[in-house]
């Protein structure tokens, strides 16, 4: 019992992941990759503030009543992490509406035919 | 109770992870999301990691639930019903994986356990000598800031790379902005939400400086403060109009600030050089644990400027795009 | 000039002339006379070397260091010079009748001819100066690329398709079988300095050196040992002075000097001799007389002779694998008499397609009476290449019958006496259809004697000359072939002349 | 002053001068700055090299806090050479990138690509200096995402940029979320993010965690190195980019990964040949060559020459992989030597077809007709680099495939010894088809104006090192050797 | 033996001045010229083997037919007609100079050389005849003789290693260039098929140099005996029923030459100075005979005025004692009388007379018998008078070359050849000659191995070059099919890896996440 309870988090975790990547590879549209990517990341989040947990522990800040405190480093990577998947998304995003004005669908089966290798080069519709 | 409590999110977490999976129309899934991501700032909470939790909340569920939106309106809601809806073998794979990683997870330190060497090895260092060394009382500020202040400047410059590549893909030659009377302000219609945001974008407003300040002393800091002040200007935007919020903020201020951000940062980093020391170590500025304070703030202040200015960026740069019949 | 002043300058000097030449590219006179000067040069700088050499003070020259035990290093010995003489003589001849053929042909791009005609002069003498087997596989690949724009000179889709068939082969061969080889000799003996008495003697076991022999035979694509010949037939598509370039001074002349190198400095004569050369005699004779037998079916004069150069070759690979001092001595006295013989056949085809723009053996019925002196050179050129006693061809058929002998190799006395006869057989035909058939007596669609097409362009004088000097020297070579034996005898362990 | 913090000015410099750089109007101020920075920046880099040479490993705490605590930069033999082919090749790109891109981008939107560039520059060296994982990670980020945008920058030229830069951008992000995660199971049972760290106390970890954590970051590293299955974003990314970032990339970007490879196993696993229970020995040389036949065989039927030389660049990196395989000193310094002459090739032919691609606006096969009239000078250096690629003697190609096939040799592996000398005749079919196209007769006759002055230096460079090298490959082969000896020699 | 190869500059060979002069008569266009040059070399030649008092290369009776040679390359020079002789005279004088070379050629390896010298310009003369048959005869004569040359070298290269079947080479080669029976039909057709000066020249030296050295190398052969007396009989048969004078002369040639080859077998130093005179008496009457028959044949058959004296003294300069053809005829019946062979004496004389009579006699009657309307000319005249003068000096002086040639004359010999000639005479002189009808061509199946076979066998191994080719060409497009086959599987296999949306690239990541999971566990 106590193994389930103290490794349900990473099973969670892994769960997630395995959804996330799921989305990734099932669905067709880019922007519904995008979210499955997204969540693929804070599975990883949490993952990582699991680790970081102590029983009966408070936040790491500093205060004169407490002595035992959960470990800083996951939290402070997490908040790095954290932005850094902001930052794929809006840029996952940008080429997603530049694709969606250039090829006309953003679903992967319509792309497929119009970006195979053998097509002559055809420069962007210009605005 | 806690473990309870625990279970009940995470498995609120996996639902709404599938049912992302089988919705077809993107705005829904796009709200599932934003849910997805304040789910998480509970368990954040639950787990002991308030920043963490105040960061996903601003970032995770503001932001990139408001960008997805905006590119929404772009690229169209509905996701095409036919095509590979369930791929059997990525199905079957994913299983197995899942499978082996849980085998895997089986010798991990249980969770929360105190003796894991994740909390013996580099955490009490922290824990004990930051008061010493650095002396704020939020531990997860000063690693942040002056520990591995090092990997938070280069992840300033991720999130500057994020505006610079938003303002090149759309930004520039490919602009298409919106017309005159494109997106008009329906002062008639939305009344309620006009009284709302007068009211509350001046609060947040305040309450960014707040936050940034007193990330020494509580959860908080440059990225929750910048993405607080970023919400504000997006909430105007959003309300009163996109043309009003390019007027208040024109994109050349918002790109100099961003890039002033990351200098600030650096600067501080290259002042300490010049003083003599390592780079990025704040003693240089004054005796030590004042010097780290003034570096902190410093280095906050610049993340402040960047995540801001970004934040707006990006909402701008969407926002502002015709669509295509 | 020290020894190694004059093996750089033998290898620079052909450089030189070939930027010279990129330089002067303008004005064609000027070109030429750079061509011929370069030449001169090398003929006089080999001939230097030559004559100074002393076995006891060559010492290696070492150039640069690819890879540890992998270094570019320059030594002169006896072999390398025989072939740098050949190489170094015939080019200025080459180059005399390529002037004349080129203009008469009014072929394009003639400065890239030149220069890489130049090239390849200057790889054949790395070839021959090489100290090291590294060297030496250097220099022949560099050999096979600059002879490519040689081949694919006229860039029609055939001539395309013909080099493109000549350098798959040649660099397939070079790449996998001979790098494959020298890989193995170099782990197994350490070292891959050409030493005299060989370096693999006693490191591997006889069966393995025999698969090491079959390895460098045909990893050397340059000696067209059958049935990786395919590439010569395919080079036809150049125009003939690259052809003779290619079959009788640098290209295939490089490939059998390899294998004798490799069979004297790096096998030893003796390993080979005590039976592991065995497979490739079989293989050896096989490819003389199939190539001879198929030279006999060839209507176009370039394929006929590309066939009788791979029967001639097979001959000196044959050598190799005899193994045995005289046998090696015969090796290299084929090379020299073969290049001598087989560019006289280049140049009179040459000379025929020139006058009368005719490329088969059924339509040239008749010619010879307008061109006596060519086809008389084209006779002593077949005759010398068949081996007959009054040209120098005879002296290495005599010797390998003599070594083959001294093994009791009864078959291959037989074979040697029949390809004799086979090449009589497709050599002497062209000549006596030129010279004794009346015109269009037995050619199809020959045109009734009054006009000839657009007629017969006279021959160029340029044109002329070369075949009738190189036919000279095959009667020269006949008395001077003894004075070449004595010259590499103690290099070769060749104890008291037969 | 500056010798003493050129270890992080290195990666700070390219890092600080990119937004000023975006913030720049003119174009042409721009291109003229990330040159100079490029050039400081490869100064340093060679400052470094300099100081590393005889084996002093330079430890620069970040912040001035001791290595397990704070992040800390470990620059030894093979980070130093690292970082100087990186901010040469940079160097060699910014002298041309500004003509280049002339035609296909906005003057508006080229300070912006620039910044980008040198983000990506500073990210790839971020990487290559760090001592500490994580830190690899962020860096990892920063190349990457300027990574995406640079090639989706094509978009320009060919609309299929777009979705290039997306497919990496998926594949990508997977790929450094694998990693994170690795660095999430390692920290579990460590404790630590420091490198060195790392390495001592793995060896007392419990095995399973180890064994997941390597998996992830082996296949995270896999995915950048475009190993065979994973390498689908690496053509669209070459082909499809601006050709100044198709160059660089072509000669940095998966080089870091097997970097990144060499420095996992050897230096934080600590098991030389080994990451967790993935055996080098055992992985790398069927996978390499795989990669080996199948990119020299895909390079035969393609129609456009860039995509030629992306899929050749998987066939060489599979021959790294190789050489990684056999192990041992002798075979990371044939891997290293690898990397570094086929970075120098291979850079040199990409800014060839740059040039080309400047002059004649295609790169396709049957649009190089009269290559070798109109252009001669860029036509011979296309055959100098194919030669290389080839393994031709006198050309560093020869140095590294001789490497490689005698390790394999004497060790006896007749399976690596076949593969590499069969695929190379491969390699001989691919690049005839580029000489054949060059000498076909032009359909028109295009204007004849061979390669725009601001090629000719770094195609010149290049061709002369190619050349170079094959002639005196001593220098490069004490590098590796030393590098090897020191990563095997093990971690401090 | 490469010494004995080794032609070393210092003493030439003693034909070199009639080496040159050939040389030089094929450059220059004009015939009166070629033919000067070939005066100026004889004479030099001969200048330089016996005036100027080295000491001597030959002994007196190879010297006495190296003379004979240098007088039948005179007639040929007197004797060529008009422009299409050049190639014949050129070939001639080379061949004429290789022959006094042969003859004074000290080792077999010299031999070798000059016999393959004689060969290459024996061919190019009958070649000269510029009918398709001369050609074709030409080129089998060629090869051949070249057969020859190889099957002499290998006896030479197996000699020098001292293996006992090296001797049956040799002879085997010497036998062939000395037309002994089983190949001897390259004789007669290229005698036949050559031009008339051409035939003038080769009547001389082809087949004596074989038959001295045959002389010199097998003497005593106990098989040569026999063999050279069938030669003589069986060439005689189609003499009788042969109408083509040339085609007669040749098969009387081989007859002659089987003769010698009786003495050569017989080896007694008396025999082989036998062998030697009838050599050189053979040289004169022959060529005299080919010359007379030449002048007939180049007037279209009606014989010129001035031509029947000298064809009646040919005739008889066969077998009348005092002239040419007789005296060696006489040695060698001697020696094989005293060496017990008397029967064989007689066999040859009666062959003698055979010879004398359908050669000499019956041409003389047929040809003779209505006078032409022109005259011979000058020149022809000229060549005809020095040949047989040369025959009567040989006749009356022949006895001093051999210390053998004037004892002890047997009386049966002689009355068995007054005999033989009168019952020869009467036969061909009555219309008894009717018996032997007489037809262009007859035996001509006896002539073997014809030219046409000899060309066939060499250009045989031209269909299996073809059958070589088809099989090279059928494996080569095989090996293409079946590595194009397996290049577009490989192509096949690396697309379907490389080609595919965004989602296959996250599923081939997942997958190689779970093996390499999986195998680490494991």
């Amino acid at each position: 019992m106590s193994d389930l309870v103290g490794l349900f988090p990473y099973w969670a975790v892994i769960i997630l992941m395995m959804t996330g990547l799921y989305i990734v590879i099932a669905q067709g549209n880019l922007v519904k990759k995008l979210i499955g990517l997204g969540i693929f990341q804070v599975s990883v989040f949490v993952l990582y503030i699991a680790i970081g947990v102590v029983d009966g522990a408070t936040p790491p800040i500093l205060s004169p009543g407490f002595n035992s405190y959960s470990n800083p480093l996951p939290s402070v990577l997490i908040l790095t992490a954290i932005v850094v998947g902001v930052a794929t998304l809006a840029v996952g995003l940008a080429l997603a509406v530049r694709i969606r004005e250039s090829f006309g669908t953003i679903e992967e089966e319509d792309l497929l035919p119009l970006t195979v290798p053998e097509l002559p080069p055809e420069p962007e519709a210009r605005p | 109770m806690e473990t309870l409590l625990m279970i009940g999110l995470l498995a609120a977490l996996g639902a709404l992870a599938v049912t992302i999976a089988f919705m077809d129309d993107l705005l829904v899934v796009t709200m599932l999301s934003g849910i997805f991501s304040f789910t998480c700032c509970a368990i954040f909470v639950l787990f002991d990691a308030p920043d963490v939790a105040f960061t996903e909340a601003c970032v995770g569920a503001g932001v990139s639930t408001v960008l997805t939106l905006a590119a929404i309106r772009l690229t169209g809601r509905r996701e095409k019903r036919v095509g590979r809806r369930a791929s059997a073998v990525g199905l079957i794979v994913s299983t197995i994986c899942g499978l082996a990683l849980v085998y895997g997870t089986l010798e991990l330190p249980r969770f929360g356990d105190p003796l894991a060497p994740a909390n013996q090895h580099v955490a009490p260092h922290y824990l004990n000598e930051s008061a010493a060394e650095i002396g704020i009382p939020n531990v997860i500020t000063s690693v942040l800031g002056s520990y591995r202040g090092y990997d938070t400047m280069g992840e300033t410059v991720v999130v500057f790379t994020a505006a610079l590549g938003v303002l090149m893909l759309l930004g520039g030659s490919q602009a298409r902005p919106l017309r005159r009377g494109d997106a008009p302000a329906r002062a008639d219609r939305d009344v309620i939400l006009r009284s709302i945001a007068t009211l509350f974008v001046p609060m947040t407003l305040f309450l960014a400086p707040y936050v940034q300040f007193h990330g020494a002393y509580s959860p908080g800091g440059g990225f929750q403060a910048g993405a607080i002040f970023g919400g504000a200007m997006i909430l105007y935007g959003l309300v009163f109009g996109i043309d009003r919020l390019n007027k208040l903020v024109p994109e050349r201020v918002l790109k100099v600030i961003a890039a002033l951000g990351v200098l600030t940062y650096g600067g501080t980093g290259l002042v300490t050089l010049a003083l003599g020391h390592q780079f990025l170590d704040y003693d240089a500025l004054s005796p030590r644990p004042s010097g780290q304070q003034i570096g902190l703030t410093a280095i906050e202040f610049g993340v402040f400027m960047t995540v801001t200015c970004v934040m707006i960026l990006l909402f701008q740069r969407f926002a502002s795009r015709r669509s295509e019949p | 000039m020290s020894p190694h002043d004059l093996m750089l300058t033998a290898i620079l000097l052909p450089l030189a002339t070939a930027l010279l030449i990129a330089l002067t590219g303008r004005s064609p006179n000027i070109r030429e006379a750079v061509t011929l000067a370069g030449a001169a040069g090398l003929a006089v700088t080999v001939y230097e070397l030559i004559a100074g050499f002393d076995a006891a003070t060559a010492q290696p020259l070492v150039i640069a260091e690819i890879l540890p035990g992998f270094a570019l290093m320059l030594r002169a010995e006896p072999i390398g010079l025989v072939f740098a003489g050949v190489a170094a003589g015939l080019w200025g001849l080459n180059s005399l009748y390529s002037i004349g053929y080129m203009r008469a042909e009014h072929a394009p791009r003639q400065t890239r001819f030149y220069a890489c005609f130049a090239l390849a002069l200057s790889a054949a003498m790395a070839i021959a100066m090489a100290g090291t087997l590294a060297t030496l596989f250097v220099a022949y690949e560099v050999l096979t690329l600059v002879t490519y724009p040689l081949v694919v000179h006229w860039q029609t889709e055939g001539a395309i398709a013909g080099a493109r068939r000549y350098l798959a082969y040649l660099l397939a061969t070079s790449l996998v079988p001979f790098l494959g080889a020298i890989l193995w000799t170099w782990i197994a003996a350490g070292t891959l300095d050409f030493t005299p008495g060989g370096i693999l003697d006693g490191k591997l076991g006889d069966g393995l050196l025999t698969v090491l022999l079959l390895l460098f035979a045909y990893g050397v694509g340059k000696a067209a040992l059958m049935p990786l010949h395919g590439w010569l037939p395919a080079a036809m598509v150049a125009p003939t002075p690259v052809s003779a370039l290619l079959h009788a001074v640098a290209v295939v002349k490089a490939g059998v000097f390899t294998l004798l190198k490799i069979a004297v400095y790096i096998f030893g004569i003796d390993v080979i001799g005590r039976g592991v050369g065995d497979v490739l005699i079989v293989i050896a004779a096989a490819s003389v007389i199939a190539a001879s037998v198929i030279a006999m079916t060839k209507d176009d004069l370039k394929a006929r002779l590309a066939y009788s150069t791979v029967a001639q070759l097979a001959m000196v690979t044959l050598a190799v694998a005899i193994g045995s001092p005289l046998a090696i001595g015969a090796g290299i006295l084929q090379l020299v008499m073969h290049a001598w013989g087989k560019i006289t056949l280049f140049f009179g085809a040459g000379a025929i397609q020139i006058a009368t723009h005719k490329k088969k053996l059924s339509e040239i019925s008749g010619i010879g009476v307008k061109l006596p002196l060519l086809m008389a050179s084209f006779l002593v050129g077949s005759l010398s290449v068949a081996g007959l006693p009054p040209f120098g061809g005879m002296w290495p058929k005599f010797l390998l019958l003599e070594a083959a002998s001294a093994r009791d190799l009864y078959l291959l006395v037989g074979c040697l006496g029949l390809s004799t006869l086979l090449t009589l057989g497709y050599l002497v035909p062209i000549f006596v259809t030129a010279v004794f058939r009346k015109p269009g007596e037995d050619d199809p669609h020959a045109l009734p004697e009054g006009d000839h097409g657009h007629g017969d362009g006279p021959l160029p004088l340029l044109a002329l000359i070369p075949p009738v000097v190189t036919a000279a020297g095959c009667v020269v070579l006949f008395v001077a072939a003894p004075a070449i034996l004595r010259f590499v005898a103690p290099a070769i362990g060749l104890g008291a002349l037969p | 002053m500056i010798a003493q913090h050129a270890a992080v000015l290195v990666v700070v410099l390219p890092l600080l001068c990119a937004p000023l750089v975006a913030l720049l109007r003119d174009a042409r101020i721009a291109g003229a700055a990330v040159l100079i920075i490029a050039a400081l920046d490869a100064a340093l880099a060679t400052l470094l090299l300099c100081q590393t040479l005889d084996g002093t490993v330079i430890s620069y705490a970040l912040g001035n806090w001791a290595p397990p605590i704070g992040i800390e930069y470990r620059i030894d033999l093979l980070a130093a050479a690292m970082a100087c082919l990186l901010s040469y090749a940079a160097t060699l790109v910014a002298l041309f990138l500004p003509v280049s891109l002339r035609g296909t981008i906005a003057p508006g939107d080229q300070p912006r690509l620039f910044a980008a560039f040198l983000l990506c520059l500073a990210g790839l060296v971020g990487i290559v200096v760090t001592g500490d994982i994580f830190n690899v990670f962020v860096f990892l980020e920063i190349s990457s995402l300027s990574t995406y945008v640079l090639i989706a920058m094509g978009a320009g030229a060919d609309r299929r940029a777009l979705t290039a830069a997306f497919d990496y951008l998926v594949l990508g992000a997977t790929g450094a979320t694998f990693f994170v995660i690795g660095i999430a199971f390692l920290y579990v049972v460590t404790g630590t993010l420091n490198m060195a760290d790392l390495g001592e106390r793995m060896a007392t970890a419990p095995k399973r965690a180890v064994i997941v954590g390597s998996s992830f970051i082996f296949v995270g590293i896999a995915l950048k190195a475009a190993m065979l299955p994973l390498h689908r974003w690496m053509p669209n990314a070459y082909a499809y980019a601006p050709a100044g970032i198709g160059t660089f990339l072509a000669m940095t970007a998966t080089k870091v990964s097997i970097y990144l490879l060499i420095r996992m196993s050897d230096f934080v696993f600590d098991t030389p040949g080994e990451i967790g229970r993935v055996n080098f020995a055992a992985l790398l040389p069927p996978i390499g060559l795989a990669m080996l036949v199948a990119g020299s065989v895909i390079a035969v039927t393609t129609k456009d020459l860039r995509r030629l030389l992306a899929y050749s660049s998987i066939a060489n990196l599979g021959l790294m992989l190789v050489a990684l395989g056999l192990g041992g000193i002798a075979g990371i310094a044939a891997a290293l030597v690898n990397l570094f002459n086929h970075a120098i090739i291979k850079g040199g032919m990409f800014a060839t077809t740059a040039a080309v691609l400047h002059r004649r606006g295609t790169t396709r096969m049957d649009a190089l007709a009269g290559l070798s009239r109109d252009m001669p000078v860029a036509f011979g250096f296309l055959v100098l680099g194919g030669l290389a690629l080839i393994g031709v003697p006198l050309t560093a190609g020869f140095v590294s495939k001789l490497l490689v096939v005698k390790l394999a040799f004497e060790q006896a592996n007749w399976l690596v010894v076949g593969g590499v000398m069969l695929t190379s005749l491969i390699t001989v079919a691919y690049v005839w088809r580029i000489v054949e196209a060059g000498m076909a007769a032009p359909a028109k006759t295009a204007p004849r104006h061979d390669l725009h002055p601001a090629f000719l230096l770094p195609v010149g460079l290049l061709g002369a090192a190619t050349i170079g090298l094959g002639i005196w490959s001593e220098p490069m082969l004490t590098l590796a050797g030393r590098i090897a000896a020191q990563m095997i020699g093990g971690a401090p | 033996m490469t010494e004995a190869l080794a032609l070393d500059l210092a003493q030439l060979p003693p034909g070199w001045p009639l080496l040159l002069a050939g040389l030089l008569a094929g450059l220059c266009r004009l015939p009166i010229a070629a033919r000067n040059i070939g005066y100026l070399g004889m004479l030099a030649s001969l200048w330089l083997m016996f005036m100027t008092g080295a000491p001597a290369v030959l002994q007196p009776l190879d010297a006495a037919l190296a003379i004979a040679f240098h007088l039948v390359a005179g007639a040929g020079l007197m004797f060529a007609a008009a422009h299409e002789d050049r190639m014949a005279v050129a070939a001639g004088l080379v061949a004429t100079g290789a022959a006094c070379a042969a003859l004074a050629s000290r080792s077999l390896g010299g031999l070798m050389i000059w016999t393959e010298v004689i060969a290459i310009a024996s061919a190019l003369i009958v070649m000269a005849g510029g009918t398709p048959a001369a050609v074709r005869a030409g080129l089998a004569y060629l090869l051949l003789q070249v057969l020859a040359g190889v099957l002499l070298l290998i006896g030479i290269a197996l000699d020098s290693n001292g293996t006992v079947t090296a001797g049956a080479f040799v002879l085997l080669a010497l036998l062939i260039k000395a037309a002994a029976p089983p190949v001897h039909g390259w004789l007669i057709h290229a005698y036949a098929a050559a031009s008339p000066t051409g035939s003038l020249f080769l009547s001389a030296f082809a087949t004596k140099v074989a038959v001295i050295a045959l002389a010199r190398l097998f003497p005593g052969e106990p098989a040569l005996i026999w063999l050279g007396l069938f030669m003589a009989v069986m060439a005689v048969i189609p003499t009788l029923f042969e109408s083509d004078w040339r085609r007669l002369l040749t098969w009387a040639v081989v007859s002659q030459l089987g003769v010698m080859i009786a003495g050569i077998g017989l080896g007694t130093p008396e025999a082989l100075d036998g062998v030697r005179l009838l050599a050189i008496g053979h040289v004169i009457y022959a060529t005299l005979l080919f010359l007379v028959a030449g002048a007939l044949e180049a007037r279209g058959g009606k014989a010129p005025a001035g031509l029947r004296p000298f064809a009646l003294l040919a005739a008889l300069t066969i077998g009348l004692p005092g002239l040419a053809g007789y005296l060696g005829k006489a040695v060698i019946g001697e020696a094989l009388i005293h060496a017990g062979l008397g029967w064989a004496d007689i066999v040859i004389v009666i062959v003698g007379a055979v010879v004398f009579a359908t050669a000499g006699l019956r041409p003389l009657i047929e040809k003779f018998g209505t006078p032409g309307d022109d005259r011979i000319t000058s020149r022809e005249g000229a060549a005809a008078l020095l040949l047989t003068l040369a025959g009567l000096a040989l006749g009356s002086f022949g006895g001093a070359l051999s210390p053998h040639a004037e004892i002890a004359f047997h009386a049966t010999p002689l009355i068995v050849q007054g005999i033989a000639l009168a019952v020869a005479a009467l036969v061909m002189l009555t219309p008894l000659r009717r018996i032997f009808r007489q037809r262009p061509g007859a035996f001509a199946a006896l002539a073997v191995p014809l030219p046409s076979w000899v060309i066939a066998a060499v250009d045989g191994f031209g269909r299996l070059g073809a059958l070589l080719d088809r099989i090279g060409e059928t494996a080569g497009g095989f090996l293409g099919g079946g590595g194009r086959l397996v290049g577009q599987a490989a192509v096949g296999l690396a697309r379907y890896v490389s080609v595919g949306g965004v989602g296959d690239g996250v599923l081939w990541t997942l997958t190689v996440l779970t093996i390499v999971l999986i195998v680490s566990f494991g």
